[in-house]
């Protein structure tokens, strides 16, 4: 008499009973309210479908209903943790729209408070990511360093996490005195901290461990599934929207776009999106540098109506965020009312390619790659 | 080989890390003790364009309605009628509600006089939404309305100078460009 | 203990009989470790903790009640004693209730037979070092009980990773105990660290190679079977939300944490025994108390090493995962222990007297180990230095 | 390769299901048929010349008084560096065009938000259900005749201001 053990998940034998895990949208590493319906053997996924929604503000909605200047304050809330960049795409549509050029110490300035705004929300990213693998001493160093550079926002515009500094046509206040000074004094210290914060995790064991080879995403698939910005260039793929398409005075700097390589595992891993974004940081960095030395006299700030009204028609700008491209559609039919707004962005495919890569992932590991991913709950559903 | 290796880099990386850590132990904490244990209070370590809650001179509100038309959200109400004898503008009502207020400085931009401007005040938590309604106008006043020989009414010469240099840091974007 | 009492006897004359003595000293001194010394001291543990962390993260921590914050546990615990306290309508609620208190009396138990001086010990079993690492795995039927009976799947998860992760790193701590037992030739606690010296060449630890691996080794295996990070998979916050107590709240909640913190006591002090020379002082002194205390002092602040040691651990490393903690275990912790034991016993037949130019060889590599290490610290303090006075563009 | 020329192109390639090309400052599209997408789509992927390898947006435009929705599509070609915008126009009470799905897995999501806020049917799809709003959510909140509900489960949908609760 023979016996025959069947493997599990093939029904009979001793396939063990299949659990469905509910993560979220109250769960610790979810980062906002995301929510995954896991379906798991033991510790090892079958599946993960990522249910989203929860944060759902109808921001484009509102666009329609408040118009052109009046939206610029909702943009902060489409990604509360790079706000600027947010804020820049919807004074891109109108700029564009309305035919406003912007004047160059505005666009200046534009890089100087958006660089420091994607350097702001890589710290958060990596400090979180160091908190969902475990390592909890990261994430306050991070933000020791990010509420400094909130500081220095502060005093830009006002604000520390929903900036409303960009207006259409330009930036609302100048820099104030003094600022260049304060800001390339805290550039140095920056720069230190960044590099002891990546000498704490980049080479640690477990750290390695816990992210090389975990979840990689080869260059095709993230073509196919939209991937961006640094999750887009850590598989291998080298785009920048900066680079490829400049816009504002990006032509004018010379940065690196950090691309992934597979150093420590595969390609297009966890590891590769954590050391992307962290080398993203020193280039965030030297752009400040670069602008504040280039930065010219003149205003910030072209004439705009204050009942503003665009030419009927639509437009598509670019730009990157620090979730990578963002895509704004914006079309007006000429009234001082958008007629829509569509805005597109990095969390929102990361986010739908979660389903894709989780067949054979363990709890611990979907962790690692929400994280990796960088995902931003109000940026996913907007 | 690469199991001896294993553990050596372990090793060598546990150690590097541990050394970080233990350097923070001379180190000072950037963490300041809010509120009370602060030489200073946070307030007045602002910086001077900090958004924090909305305050309104009615001495020079000239009643122009501007802000409440900037406001995305519709949080400011104005009531302003025309007395009928002395033709001037009075406020009945000038009410603000900070509950939904969303501080994003819109209002204060257009603003002439520099009447309506934030504070560096952000402590605003209280028991019910009612009470956060901030009710400017207790009885109807005349609005201000700006002299052309210049402002020489002691009792308001410097709220108008603290006006104007709000707007002159504030600086109404379109104004300066031009 | 007998010893102790017996000295008291003799330099007070209380006509009190001797067995009577010995009872009331022995439930006396009981009272007193469970009530007057267990209990604040893993309240202090935890405020130590969080201001071990809080200073590795620029932070400040608690320091509101009482001097530096030093009685934030009182606080806290008084505060958890008076939330409700709720128990699931789908849990099983004997099991609940129960569970709390297996794992607190696992870690109590271990108290029997942990030393605190040279006379000062509840009862100095011949078995000692067995016994505690029988007891303290009591602990993981309390943690599988909670995380079965709260009837989440996350608690689930949580007990059964804490089932697999202590049951197999018995294997590693019990193989790293042998080399000591080898040497000292008894399991009595109080034996083993008389068989060492108070200056460190005499210590297991500097034996041999093999016993300085069996350290580390021993170290690393407690550290997981208490469920403390690098292996805290158990409670995995970022995980499991709070593992096998994801459901618990109160007191109740509090006794894990209490058993969790007491725990590192116990992790310590078994450090401190086998490889460290326990309570050994030099004789400086023929006054029995005097004496006490110092070797009291030495113990405790030997034990509280091994503590820091593993809040600092917890503060710098990541978690590892489960197929890493398993693989860690049975591919490099197991054979190296194993090793260590022969090689522990071949070193004995071949140096049957010990050599004491190995123990000052091994010393001095750690001592060499210590100034790289030193070295290294002074270097990022120096980089720091630079940017901490750099940037004050902080307000105050 | 200006949009002008991939026009002229496609428009070789699959006549009629390649409308007009609509030279207009701001954004200069191809107009393609709703049957045709897929196809057009796959061939600006595959072929050697275009590489429009990624599909950067797909949103869904409601025109009330055209009695239109235009679904617009914008693909972009990592090699080459160029953006190419396609738009759709479909019937507003009816409104069908075929998934992108096979072609750009990331449309899958991108299609159901459409479907979600604009109630396009993209057919073919695999799993075209609601993403951002309730399951049981009536209507298409970004279609300009929306009206919002007063009440969702028994919840008021409106709070009321506190500016008008008691104005004296």
């Amino acid at each position: 008499m023979s016996v025959e053990i069947e493997l599990a998940g093939e029904g009979g034998g001793l396939a063990t009973e299949e659990m469905v895990l509910n993560m979220g949208p109250q769960h610790p590493s979810t980062h906002g309210v995301l929510r995954f319906i896991v379906t798991a053997d033991g510790e090892v996924m079958r599946r993960a479908v990522p249910d989203i929604g929860y944060l759902h503000r109808s921001i484009e909605k509102i666009a329609e209903k408040v118009g052109w200047h009046g939206f610029m304050p909702y943009t902060d809330r489409v990604d509360y943790v790079a706000a600027m960049t947010a804020n820049q795409g919807w004074a891109m549509c109108a700029e564009r729209l309305g035919g406003i050029e912007v004047p160059k110490r505005g666009e200046y300035c534009r890089v100087i408070a958006a660089e420091l705004g994607r350097a702001c929300s890589h710290l958060l990213g990596f400090g979180a990511m160091g908190m969902d693998i475990g390592a909890i001493t990261p994430f306050t160093h991070a933000l020791r360093e990010r509420e400094m550079i909130n500081d220095l926002l502060e005093e830009l515009c006002g604000a520390r996490l929903t900036f409303n500094y960009l207006r259409i046509g330009g930036v609302a206040w100048d820099l104030p005195p003094g600022y260049e000074e304060k800001v390339l004094r805290f550039l140095d210290r920056f720069e230190l901290a960044v590099d002891e914060m990546g000498e704490l995790l980049s080479d640690n064991r477990i750290w390695v461990e816990r992210l090389a080879g975990v979840a990689p995403v080869p260059p095709a698939m993230a073509m196919a599934y939209g991937l961006a910005g640094p999750n887009l260039r850590a598989s291998g793929v080298n785009y920048d929207c900066r680079k490829a398409h400049p816009y504002s005075v990006y032509n004018d700097f010379e940065f690196d776009v950090p691309v992934g390589t597979g150093e420590k595992g595969e390609l297009g891993d966890c590891y590769d999106r954590y050391i992307c974004r962290l080398r993203e940081i020193r280039q965030s960095s030297r752009i400040v540098r670069q602008a504040i030395e280039k930065i010219p006299d003149g205003p910030v700030i072209a004439k705009v109506p204050r009942n503003f009204k665009p030419r009927a028609g639509d437009c598509h700008v670019v730009l990157e965020s620090a979730r990578g491209e963002m895509d704004w559609y914006c079309a007006s039919d000429g009234t001082e009312y958008p007629y829509r707004v569509h805005i597109k962005t990095g969390s929102f495919t990361a986010m739908s390619i979660m389903e894709a890569l989780s067949p054979g992932l363990m709890i611990a590991d979907l962790v690692a790659v929400i994280a990796s991913f960088d995902i931003v709950a109000p940026e996913v559903d907007r | 080989m690469s199991y001896i290796g294993n553990i050596t880099d372990t090793f060598s990386s546990i150690f590097e890390g541990m050394s970080i850590t233990f350097s923070q132990f001379f180190r000072p904490a950037y963490t300041v003790q809010y509120p009370d244990r602060m030489p200073v209070r946070v307030q007045d370590t602002l910086p001077y364009r900090y958004r924090g809650i909305l305050e309104v001179d009615l001495e020079i509100c000239t009643g122009c309605l501007a802000c409440e038309r900037a406001c995305p959200i519709n949080c400011i109400v104005i009531d302003a009628e025309k007395n009928k004898e002395t033709k001037a503008l009075v406020l009945k009502r000038f009410d603000i509600d900070m509950a939904k207020c969303m501080y994003c400085g819109l209002c204060s931009e257009p603003c002439p006089t520099g009447s309506i401007h934030h504070t560096r005040e952000f402590e605003g938590s209280d028991y019910s939404l009612e009470s956060l309604v901030r009710r400017f106008v207790k009885v109807p006043v005349d609005a201000y309305k700006p002299k052309k020989t210049g402002e020489n009414d002691p009792a308001i010469v410097p709220i108008l100078e603290r006006g104007m240099r709000y707007i002159e840091e504030f600086a109404q974007p379109e104004k300066k460009a031009s | 203990m007998q010893g102790f009492i017996d000295s008291l006897l003799a330099t007070t004359t209380t006509g009190l009989s001797r067995e009577l003595a010995y009872l009331g000293g022995m439930i006396g001194f009981g009272a007193l470790v469970v009530f007057g010394f267990i209990l604040p001291m893993a309240g202090i543990t935890s405020w130590l903790e969080r201001r071990v962390w809080a200073k590795i993260q620029s932070r400040v921590g608690p320091n509101r009640v009482g001097p530096g914050g030093f009685l934030q546990w009182l606080a806290d615990g008084l505060k958890n004693l008076l939330k409700e306290d709720v128990i699931p309508e789908a849990a099983d609620p004997t099991l609940f209730r129960l569970a709390p208190y297996i794992v607190v009396a696992g870690f109590v138990a271990a108290f029997v037979a942990i030393p605190f001086a040279g006379s000062l010990i509840i009862a100095d079993l011949n078995i000692g070092i067995l016994y505690i690492s029988a007891v303290t795995s009591l602990v993981v039927v309390g943690i599988l009980m909670a995380g079965w009976s709260s009837n989440n799947r996350w608690s689930m998860l949580g007990g059964i990773r804490s089932a697999s992760q202590i049951i197999s790193y018995e294997i590693p701590a019990g193989l790293s105990v042998f080399p000591v037992v080898l040497l000292s030739g008894t399991l009595s606690m109080q034996g083993i660290i008389e068989n060492q010296g108070w200056a460190p060449v005499d210590w297991h630890m500097f034996h041999s190679p093999f016993t300085l691996a069996a350290f580390l080794m021993s170290y690393i295996a407690l550290l997981a079977e208490g469920n403390r990070t690098p292996f805290d998979l158990p409670e995995a916050e970022s995980e499991l939300v709070a593992g096998f107590a994801t459901e618990y709240s109160g007191m109740r909640s509090l006794l894990f944490f209490l058993a969790e913190w007491g725990n590192l006591y116990v992790i310590g002090a078994i450090m401190a025994t086998l490889f460290m020379g326990g309570w050994q002082v030099p004789a400086f002194t023929d006054n029995v108390v005097l004496l006490t205390v110092a070797q009291f002092g030495m113990f405790f602040a030997k034990t509280y090493f091994w503590v820091f040691v593993a809040m600092w651990i917890r503060a710098t490393l990541p978690r590892v995962r489960v197929d890493q903690l398993m693989s860690l275990c049975w591919k490099y912790m197991v054979p190296i222990a194993m090793v260590n034991m022969f090689g522990t016993a071949l070193v004995m037949v071949v140096i049957p007297e010990g050599s004491r130019l190995m123990s000052y060889a091994l010393c001095g590599l750690m001592l060499f180990g210590l100034v790289r290490f030193g070295r290294r610290v002074n270097y990022h303090l120096k980089r720091s230095r630079r940017y901490d006075t750099v940037g004050a563009i902080m307000p105050v | 390769m200006d949009a002008r020329a991939i026009h002229k192109l496609l428009a070789n390639e699959f006549g009629d299901g390649v409308g007009n090309f609509v030279e207009q400052p701001t954004e200069p599209h191809i107009e393609v048929d709703a049957t045709a997408i897929a196809k057009v789509c796959s061939y600006l992927k595959e072929n050697g010349d275009l590489n429009f390898e990624h599909l950067s947006n797909l949103t869904a435009t409601d025109y009330l008084e055209e009695n239109r929705i235009r679904i617009i599509y914008h693909l972009h070609s990592y090699k080459h560096a160029r953006w190419l915008t396609l738009k759709v126009a479909v019937d507003r009470e009816n409104p069908h065009v075929a998934t992108l799905e096979n072609v750009y897995p990331v449309a899958n999501w991108l299609e159901r938000e459409a479907y979600d806020l604009v109630g396009v049917n993209f057919d073919g799809h695999s799993d075209l259900r609601r993403i951002l709003m309730p399951d049981d959510w009536v209507g298409h909140p970004l279609r300009k005749d929306f009206q919002e509900p007063s009440h969702y489960h028994g919840i008021s949908t409106v709070r009321e201001s506190m500016l008008t609760i008691n104005r004296n």
